[in-house]
């Protein structure tokens, strides 16, 4: 039976093209033709791909896909790891979509948000990234993708430059089930510099009046690092990273974890810490990594996605990051979230919301983000066999029973007790919780890392340690004992926090030997960008809403 | 790599201890006198208890300064009435005592919450700044935040007998955001930081003559600037007055027409644009001086 | 902008008396000023006055003062506080700068 | 009130003496005369916007006046809405160019000229603080809009509502704008009414002029300014302690 199926979605396919005629030549349409090529090759109803995660959109195909209306395209399924641009939003509001199934909603969150209140978002689930590509496999196999790549030849090879992220995750699945691949490259040119996707899985290609929307996502201003954040970069350091002698991590991509990086070379030095921790790490190429690489910290970094500005940077230093033969900057989002999960020992970010469980969460009432890649890393990965110190650590801490597995991957949230505004970081409950966001999305709540997976909190209180807690009172004390003077903070008992510090599962930052009077942004390797560019010796090009020189 | 504090992180009253002999700084009017302003507490608006300005003296390498020190973060380090008025009596005391005076502006200018009562402060300050002028009492301004000095504040500093800047002090009237709203984004986009600081920042600043001294962004170098000025002035004279009319009517006509800061420094003997730009301060100097030789 | 006073039980302060204030912190978004300054006598409170632009805070205050109050000893000093919206943590950062401030004997 | 051409408005002041005064621009250069002695006048009119060229054209007529019109007392006249908000202008120096022309006036203090302001129009922001602020004694003509800004901007500025400021300025005379308001501060000297004899409002203002700072004082006995005098002579006190 498999053989006649696969035989129609052929046939179907070879119909959708045959319908293009005149509107390509060969696999280039120009882009005047392009919202004609998609009201033939898209059907109603078909589950439809456009890439873009929070850092390059195939922006040019989505604006031409949201020039359409209901009449010539509706019933459309949409899957895409991020809704991210007006586009996408259109796309809902002129009601041509029947489900959406994505991952992430960072910059349109408010958008999405008033969708959903208007009953005009029908959502099949909020994915983490390799939840979604996975099921591009299995369930969600798109019979058209939208994608972005940075040059073309005149084959239909695809180069996709330092950022690789999910193309090939989307093109296999799509290419290897009839579906057809759409690419929008900023450059069609004679020869490429290497080959990252081959022209046999390309349809069409189309070369873009305008360069493909990119940002610069992971780029922290030292010079906006504060003395608080320092203070718990400190506290990390000292009661986390060299505790557990972490030698394989993933970093979010907040100010804290910035001023970590920043710390390495300077008190990560000063406690003679060099060769022992953050030699490897999952991690895209974070400008302020610089010194720390600089300074012979880190033997290797892969990323999911690249950086703007950090390509002549990584190119000169193709000991630590990948590169392809043409010596520029791979990335690949897929395979990074996998590294993630199951190859480095520590993942430590931050997050909007914590509960008194330790379930944790970016959404709000008034805004839906969703997930992205945090789930993946910020979690127990379970199929885990391989030992290391910190797994081995950890897991011993945890009291492993029978049927328990010996070690655990270390899954830090790193969380100021207050955000801007007074806005307090604890709740009881979680936003996201929220009956109406609930229902719908079929009753999951969108909680971004469970309490169950986290292991410490870190606050400027202190370091509470969930992984050796041996109940779910003790958790919760164990938050509210680093839950500072917010309404969750202030019920703390006395009495228990002492008990919990005795048994070192709450400790002080004095108790791993940090005090607020030795903080001073002076420790960081680089106090701004500039300094980060010369650290580079000129290699890094920072975009120029950072550049004041 | 050195790790310095950077000065146009300090806070105000940090800068003072770090530019004078340790210890030797007391405070004029200090917090617990609380002369914090009236308008700011009708409009329900914190106030701070030396109104935005540390006033005092102190000694630079043994010989006594008066010293004034604008609190950025406070109301944009804007000049209210008491606030004037602490800088007033401060310049007059140094005309009185013929004592050097130095002041560490970083301020928007005029407190708008204050209405016409800051304005004229900025005014009868300036007069001060004269006498001390009159009496070859040193007067010197230090221009060393992203705050700057701008509106009354950038006019004032030009009162004085010197400017030491860093490369990120900024010198001028109006400000980015003004300008665009006036003359509309593509004439100045206030966004481009580059463009900004090329504009009003130090380094062009010193380029054009208008800042004396261009320094690390380090108290000690800010220091060793002072110094050097403190046992000089600049006399108010006919011949003086000639020299610099000539000098402004020449770089009107020279660069009056020029939309980009790139063509004034290559004017003024700058070579390589982006080895200039990415310098510090003193390594500019150099690289200017070297460049117009 | 929300005003509260409160005395909190401390230790005495003991130490030369050749500081009577001293200050840390500026009034700025998301800062605050904090002044210690000695009283006439000695006694065995910390007096407190706050001045905060954003209201609705006051438990988190009087937790934080206390807290501070109990672990330092300035019995015998009025606190006086200028706030423009500052995180607790930069409260209490700022309040053991001041007091470390007030304690450290003249160089 | 309707504003009198600047024509107009330099014959009231001047009489006929003031056809030896150039217009050009909206910038005046030129000398006359009041009471039957020599006057420099510089100044703005049409409430214009001054910038690097303006301040370089009245900086030259004051050297003019130093060198060649010993003593010759410079009347300031100040119509101006403000420093031109201009990138290249302030690339070169706006401040500068202002500090010039302040210097300049300090010049001719020294060396015996008086200097007089009077207020003819609009005296706002930078304009006004770059030279009519400047002068030993300032006047205004009661139709002239002095001060900061009027309480509308403010308001715009500072997010305050404008009835907020209109409130407070009836026990607070600095916010609120024009003539009189800042002659409570100290700001101005005297509020001329404009159908007056201006000539010979004028030629008694160069006869008594003082080079002392008074607005301080001022804005004390006037009630408009109540601290500032107090501030300022604590400091002196306290620091010659």
């Amino acid at each position: 039976m498999g053989t006649a199926e696969i035989a129609v979605r052929r046939r179907n396919k070879s119909e959708r093209l045959d319908r293009v005629g005149r509107l390509a030549r060969g696999k280039f349409v120009s882009p005047k033709n392009v919202p004609e090529l998609l009201k033939q090759i898209i059907e109603h109803g078909d589950i439809v791909c456009l890439e873009g995660d929070n850092q390059k959109q195939a922006d040019f195909l989505a604006n031409a896909l949201a020039s359409l209306d209901r009449k010539d395209l509706r019933d459309l399924h949409l899957v895409m790891s991020c809704i991210t641009l007006p586009a996408h939003i259109q796309l809902f509001k002129k009601g041509m979509v029947r489900q959406v199934d994505f991952c992430y909603a960072g910059p349109q969150g408010t958008a999405v948000a008033d969708l959903v209140k208007a009953k005009k978002f029908p959502v099949g689930a909020i994915h983490t990234y390799n939840e979604l590509y996975a099921r591009y496999y299995i369930d969600l196999t798109p019979r058209v993708a939208l994608i972005a790549a940075a040059k073309a030849d005149r084959k239909g090879n695809l180069f996709l430059a330092a950022n690789t992220e999910e193309t090939p995750a989307i093109v296999e699945p799509t290419a290897f089930s009839d579906g057809i691949v759409f690419a929008q490259v900023n450059e069609i040119v004679d020869k490429l510099p290497r080959i990252d996707i081959p022209a046999d899985q390309v349809d069409f290609v189309v070369e873009a009046p305008y360069p493909m929307h990119l940002q610069a996502l992971f780029t922290r201003d030292p010079a906006a690092i504060t003395d608080v954040q320092i203070f718990m970069a400190m506290v990390a350091l000292r009661g986390i990273y060299e505790k557990y002698e972490v030698q394989s991590l993933n970093h979010g991509v907040g100010f804290n974890t910035a001023a970590i990086e920043l710390l390495l070379p300077t008190y990560g030095e000063q406690l003679g810490l060099k060769g022992k921790i953050c030699k490897y790490w999952m991690v895209n190429p974070l400008p302020t990594m610089i010194p720390a690489i600089e300074s012979g910290w880190i033997e290797r970094v892969f990323s999911v996605g690249g950086e703007v500005g950090m390509e002549r940077y990584t190119a000169a230093r193709s000991d630590v990051f990948s590169t392809g033969r043409d010596g520029s900057f791979h990335s690949n989002r897929a395979m990074g979230q996998l590294a993630g999960h199951y190859a480095v020992d520590m993942f430590i970010g931050a997050s909007l919301q914590i509960d008194i469980n330790g379930n944790s969460s970016t959404v709000s009432k008034n805004r839906i983000t969703g997930f992205g890649g945090a789930p993946n890393m910020g979690c127990q990965p379970t199929g885990r066999r391989h030992p290391s110190k910190a797994w081995l650590k950890a897991g011993a801490e945890a009291s492993p029973g029978p049927g328990a597995l010996p070690g655990r991957k270390l899954v830090v949230q790193l969380v100021e007790t207050f955000q801007a505004g007074r806005v307090p970081t604890f709740v009881e409950e979680l936003d996201a919780q929220d009956p109406s966001i609930k229902k719908a999305l079929h009753g999951v709540a969108p909680v971004m890392i469970y309490g169950d997976d986290v292991t410490h909190i870190v606050t400027e209180e202190g370091i509470a340690n969930l992984g050796a807690c041996r109940s779910i009172a003790e958790r919760q004390a164990a938050i509210r004992a680093v839950a500072g003077y917010t309404p969750v903070g202030l019920k703390r008992s006395k009495r228990v926090t002492q008990d919990l510090r005795a048994r070192g599962i709450v400790q002080l930052p004095e108790d791993v030997g940090v005090s607020p009077s030795q903080v001073s942004r002076s420790l960081l390797a680089a106090q701004d960008i500039k300094g980060l560019v010369r650290w580079s010796k000129g290699l890094y090009d920072p975009p120029s809403q950072f550049v004041d020189w | 790599m050195s790790q310095l504090h950077l000065f146009h992180e300090q806070t105000a009253r940090q800068r003072i201890a770090a530019v004078t002999d340790a210890g030797s700084f007391a405070e004029l009017l200090p917090p617990p006198e609380r002369l914090t302003s009236p308008y700011l507490a009708q409009l329900g608006i914190p106030v701070s208890f030396d109104d935005g300005v540390v006033i005092g003296h102190a000694r630079i390498d043994g010989k006594k300064v008066y010293i004034a020190a604008q609190v950025g973060q406070f109301v944009g380090g804007a000049v209210g009435e008491i606030h004037g008025a602490k800088l007033t009596g401060l310049f007059k005391a140094a005309a009185r005592d013929r004592v050097p005076c130095v002041v560490i502006i970083e301020s928007g200018g005029v407190r708008l919450h204050e209405g016409s009562a800051g304005e004229i402060a900025i005014a009868e300050t300036m007069r001060a700044i004269f006498e001390c002028r009159a009496r070859k009492v040193p007067t010197i301004a230090v221009i060393a935040s992203d705050i700057g000095a701008y509106g009354g504040m950038g006019i004032l500093s030009t009162c004085c007998d010197f400017r030491v800047m860093t490369e990120h002090g900024r010198l001028g009237i109006s400000g980015p955001i003004v300008i665009e709203k006036w003359m509309g984004k593509k004439a100045y986009d206030s966004s481009n930081r580059a463009l900004v600081w090329k504009t009003s920042g130090g380094k062009t600043k010193y380029l054009l003559g208008d800042a004396d001294a261009l320094v690390h962004d380090a108290a000690g170098a800010v220091r060793e600037a002072i110094g050097k000025l403190l046992t000089k002035s600049s006399p108010v004279t006919l011949k003086n007055a000639k020299a610099r009319q000539k000098e402004l009517e020449k770089r009107l006509k020279r660069f009056g027409k020029t939309a980009d800061p790139d063509d004034v420094w290559k004017g003024l003997g700058v070579r390589d644009i982006a080895t200039a730009s990415l310098a510090s301060g003193p390594e500019f100097a150099a690289l200017a001086k070297a460049g117009r030789k | 902008m929300e005003k509260f006073t409160k005395a909190f039980p401390s230790k005495p302060l003991r130490v030369p008396k050749d500081r009577q204030w001293a200050l840390a912190g500026v009034v700025g978004s998301g800062n605050l000023e904090v002044m210690f300054e000695r009283a006439a006598r000695a006694s065995d409170t910390m007096e407190c006055h706050v001045e905060t632009s954003i209201p609705g805070f006051r438990d988190s205050w009087l937790a934080a003062l206390a807290d501070f109050a109990r672990h330092y000893p300035v019995g015998g000093t009025k606190v006086t506080i200028h706030d423009q919206g500052a995180a607790p943590v930069l409260v209490n950062l700022r309040l053991r700068q001041a007091y470390d401030h007030l304690v450290k004997t003249k160089p | 009130m309707k504003q009198p051409s600047p024509r107009a408005l330099l014959g009231k002041l001047f009489g006929g003496s003031a056809k030896g005064i150039a217009v050009e621009k909206s910038v005046l250069t030129g000398y006359a005369q009041a009471g039957g002695k020599d006057v420099c006048v510089i100044g703005t009119c049409n409430g214009t916007y001054i910038g690097n060229e303006a301040a370089l054209v009245l900086a030259a007529h004051v050297i003019d006046c130093v060198e060649r019109r010993p003593k010759t007392p410079i009347v300031m006249l100040v119509d101006s809405a403000g420093q031109e908000p201009n990138r290249v202008d302030e690339m070169l120096g706006l401040a500068s160019y202002f500090g010039h022309l302040l210097n300049c006036l300090e010049l001719a203090r020294r060396k015996g000229h008086k200097l007089l302001t009077i207020a003819t129009g609009k005296a706002v922001g930078g304009a006004f603080i770059c030279y009519g602020m400047f002068a030993d004694r300032i006047y205004a003509l009661d139709s002239a809009s002095v001060g900061l800004m009027p309480i509308e901007a403010m308001s715009a500025v500072t997010k305050i509502p404008v009835p907020v400021l209109q409130k407070l300025s009836k026990t607070m005379p600095s916010l609120e704008f024009g003539a009189r308001p800042f002659a409570l501060l100290g700001g101005v000297e005297e509020v001329w009414p404009s159908k007056d004899d201006l000539q010979a409002r004028l030629a008694e203002a160069i006869a008594t002029a003082a080079v002392d700072d008074n607005r301080a004082a001022l804005g004390k006995k006037r009630g408009g300014r109540k601290l500032a005098l107090d501030i300022r002579n604590r400091v002196l006190a306290e620091s010659a302690k």
